[in-house]
């Protein structure tokens, strides 16, 4: 394979951490290492980064400190806000709103849940991915005890109209969850304008550690724990703190805030670039919608080709993409996000997503664009399902 | 994931094209899957002189047709026939699990273009083997 | 305070992360970053990397690579096993044995189960912190569907005759869950000779990086995930992996297992000097088994004085310690261990606990003996239970 | 977790002795709560004019203690039957919510001594506010 480039555009996957968040974490493997929840001196440096931190996760999202619990990843944020409010609230109601183009830590947990006897709607989108408030509103029954609406897409980067679907929820006394994972350093996250009562964060999608992520769960809100044990984190969330973790997690958000506006500019540029360009290839379209969406988000179908073949000839080429998700390799499903905004089977097979980062450059981008054509052409004339006129041969 | 007679196949595969006056066409798969699988024979005297394909899948599905196809030239129908899933897995040094039924599509693919000609030529069909799109299973998303 | 030294007797509660195993983690962050769900060249390294350190941790544990799943630590080890067996196979029976003694993030667990209509017995330990096979079996009823006995106690450092519990279960055909994360390193664990079915470890006991652990799952059993989404871990544990941390643990495993019998030798010899030493102060009893117990073990009652402010007065001498168990700064319960062992309530408050590691010297121990005499007895001329003769003033 | 002056009165506790020929003598806390406080009074003339204690218990019961007796030294009965945990606690500069029955304990300890005085010169005892254990809570382990 000629690998003279090295062109990482699958940052919605995860991102490379950043050498400062590397930087900040240092200390405390080998250095500071006692554990936080014990007495002695040693132990105060592990406590106070922990509560740093937990201040600049706090201060990104405008909540407050307290309300910030960190957890091991989006997934486990996930699991914890549904099945934490399912059994904290099981008892008052049984029926749970969510969507159709959730990640699958939200729709595997709620359909675990539909098995104990707890009923799920799963809200449509339109075209573009987006979600209606008022379908939201529809759903609502007396039973219902939580709305569950992703702030941002990870396959097609659209954004749902999360404030309004809050205002609905508060407006019934319903709890809201946001999974906001991809959201964080592209789009200004604010807990209270969003009317969220619990918001899953993941540190490695935004320049931060893997394994490493938080739950924002609103004051005064009650939820049982997921993970039983220790007296750690106000006592809903027990195990040893993971310290280097945690505080990458912050170093990870403040960095992402700050450098937000200014790389939200720079990215919304060049996703023009890399969309006008791929969509001069005949019979392309892109998924998601056309403003509502991440700014570093790039999710184009080209007809009658498959989404792996795409992948292993632009990694031949030097270019790490992906195919609506990162699946994993043992993946043979369509998107069920393409799948529920109305694409067919084999589209929903077909689909290249093209996720920047703050390393992406015009160069790479102009890179890509000279690499997408051929290599879609020559999937196409291997193709049974391309028409005559598209084929070279 | 791949290996590299799996990657050799996918990245330069053997008989990638239609052939326009086939003796013989197959086609099997199913979008669900993610997999489309054609094969075009040549025959001469019972003998498959030429045989290529058209694909639309994964790495493993064009890798699959491309192995296939350059080992059922030469071979009588017979043979053809007789050359197994597992066999184009191990010629290509193995498939991830996943992937295996990539290599079932093959096979059913070579029976359903030797089907084809013998249909055309007033013969009575083989009989076909299970066939399966067992392999599909879900998706772990990032 | 004097800070001359600085002497960390609390490896039970942390270890220092070993330089070594953090630059072997070091690579992950920032250079191989790559998702190891995503099918690019650049993803593989991550992919390998994770599949070697499952390699050393199953020929640490005696397991087959198959049956090692990847955790955010003992907790959630904890949590999925008791949960995941209990959801797995609660139709079956709703009876769950275990002991007194176990650590919280069993206790809390089956604690919550019991809210949900399982059944829990509690088996008794001796005045050592032992459990005896004999009562594993005459507690066992037909609908019982697990047992879950730790391997060594994190406060008193009993070993528990895990293999013949084992055995126990097997000839019931009842699964066995083992939670041995105080024991890797110290003693030799063996999945197979222990006949455990679910075995739990954490990284931070032995050298490793806190905020992952691994659960042992024995092959072919039945049980639920704890946490849904992606198809990570054999469709069992979702959530991108903690690639770095994972391989802390691998390089953690290996070395501690390496290392464990020549540490355990000097560890014995050290403990016993200062067992002996501490033993010399009047009104002064061990806690735990004399011979059953981890090699680096010691906890001690000292009659009429309180935990707390022994670990004050320690800290302020440069010796951190522990009482029974790092409780978070919140704590005022007395140890559940040491009550379960016959203990009455001011003594269950007023445990000391050292836990040595690689780098305790005899030095450190001298010096301790020095301290700890002094400390004691200035606690006990303040103490109102202390006894005219054992006062100085 | 500890101010400088819980610490300071923790590590060089004042007034930490018995006095055997007390006045006024008061035992408060339990065993279970792993806090035991007893404050000895030399009284004369309605006024403290000496006072000290022995404590079983965390830093916070030791600081509070020591805090305590230095607080009602040259008061007078009524004056010291005045002084709140809450002051207890502010002169230490505060304590972790956790640990504030600590300095409960001390006020109840000071009002148990007054009382007992009393009883011993044949007076009635003043009456008791509320005392609590509210503290007690459960524990995080490793
Ligand atoms: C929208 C969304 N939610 C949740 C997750 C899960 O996060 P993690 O893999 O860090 O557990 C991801 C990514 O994996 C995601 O994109
Ligand atoms: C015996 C035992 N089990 C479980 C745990 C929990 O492990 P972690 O804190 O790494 O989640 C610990 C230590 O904290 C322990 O000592």
């Amino acid at each position: 394979m000629e690998n003279k480039h090295e062109i990482y555009l699958d940052n919605a996957a995860t991102t490379r951490t950043h050498p400062d968040v590397v930087s900040a974490m240092l200390p405390y493997f080998s250095l500071h290492f006692g554990n936080p929840s014990s007495l002695y001196s040693i132990a105060r440096s592990s406590r106070t980064a922990i509560e740093e931190a937990r201040r600049k996760v706090a201060a990104a999202l405008g909540a407050d400190e307290r309300e910030i619990f960190f957890t091991s990843g989006g997934t486990e944020s996930d699991n914890w806000a549904i099945r934490g409010i399912a059994s904290a609230h099981g008892k008052k109601g049984r029926h749970i709103i969510t969507t159709a183009i959730e990640h699958h830590a939200v729709l595997h947990t709620v359909e675990a849940l539909e098995k104990e006897g707890f009923e799920i709607t799963y809200l449509p989108v339109d075209e573009y991915g987006m979600v209606s408030p008022e379908s939201v509103e529809e759903a609502i029954r007396p039973d219902t005890i939580l709305i569950s609406v992703m702030l941002a897409n990870n396959e097609i980067g659209t954004i749902q109209p999360v404030q309004k679907i809050g205002e609905i929820a508060r407006s019934h006394k319903i709890i809201f969850h946001s999974d906001a994972v991809q959201a964080i350093g592209q789009i200004p996250v604010d807990v209270r304008t969003m009317n969220v009562d619990l918001l899953s964060i993941s540190a490695h999608k935004f320049g931060g550690p893997k394994g490493v992520g938080a739950l924002f769960i609103r004051r005064g809100l009650r939820i049982d724990p997921l993970l039983y044990g220790g007296a750690q984190e106000q006592r809903r969330r027990a195990g040893t703190e993971n310290v280097p973790g945690i505080v990458g997690l912050g170093a990870a958000i403040e960095r992402a805030a700050a450098m937000m506006s200014e790389k939200a500019e720079r990215m919304k540029k060049l996703r023009k670039r890399l969309i006008d360009g791929l969509l001069t290839i005949p019979k392309s379209r892109l998924n998601g919608h056309p403003t509502e969406r991440l700014p570093n988000n790039v999710n184009i179908i080209f007809d009658y080709i498959e989404g792996e073949s795409i992948l292993l000839l632009l990694d031949a080429n030097g270019i790490a993409a992906s195919t609506g998700s990162a699946c994993t390799s043992a993946s043979l499903d369509p998107s069920h996000v393409l799948l529920a905004c109305g694409l067919p089977h084999e589209q929903a097979h077909g689909s290249l997503r093209l996720t920047l980062g703050e390393e992406t450059t015009e160069a790479d981008i102009d890179y890509v664009l000279g690499v997408v054509p051929t290599v879609v052409q020559r999937l196409r004339d291997m193709s049974p399902l391309t028409p005559k006129e598209l084929r070279t041969r | 994931m791949y290996s590299e007679t799996v990657m050799d196949h996918f990245n330069n595969p053997r008989n990638q094209r239609e052939i326009p006056d086939a003796d013989g066409i197959g086609e099997v798969g199913n979008q669900k899957c993610g997999d489309i699988m054609r094969i075009f024979l040549k025959i001469h005297d019972n003998v498959i002189e030429d045989a290529s394909f058209q694909t639309f899948g994964c790495g493993a599905a064009v890798a699959s047709s491309s192995m296939a196809t350059e080992m059922i030239k030469g071979k009588t129908l017979e043979e053809a026939w007789e050359i197994s899933n597992k066999a184009v897995a191990e010629a290509l040094e193995g498939l991830p699990p996943q992937k295996l039924h990539c290599s079932v599509l093959a096979e059913e693919a070579i029976h359903a273009a030797i089907n084809n000609y013998l249909e055309k030529m007033g013969l009575e069909p083989w009989e076909e083997g299970e066939g399966s799109c067992a392999g599909c299973s879900g998706c772990g998303t990032d």
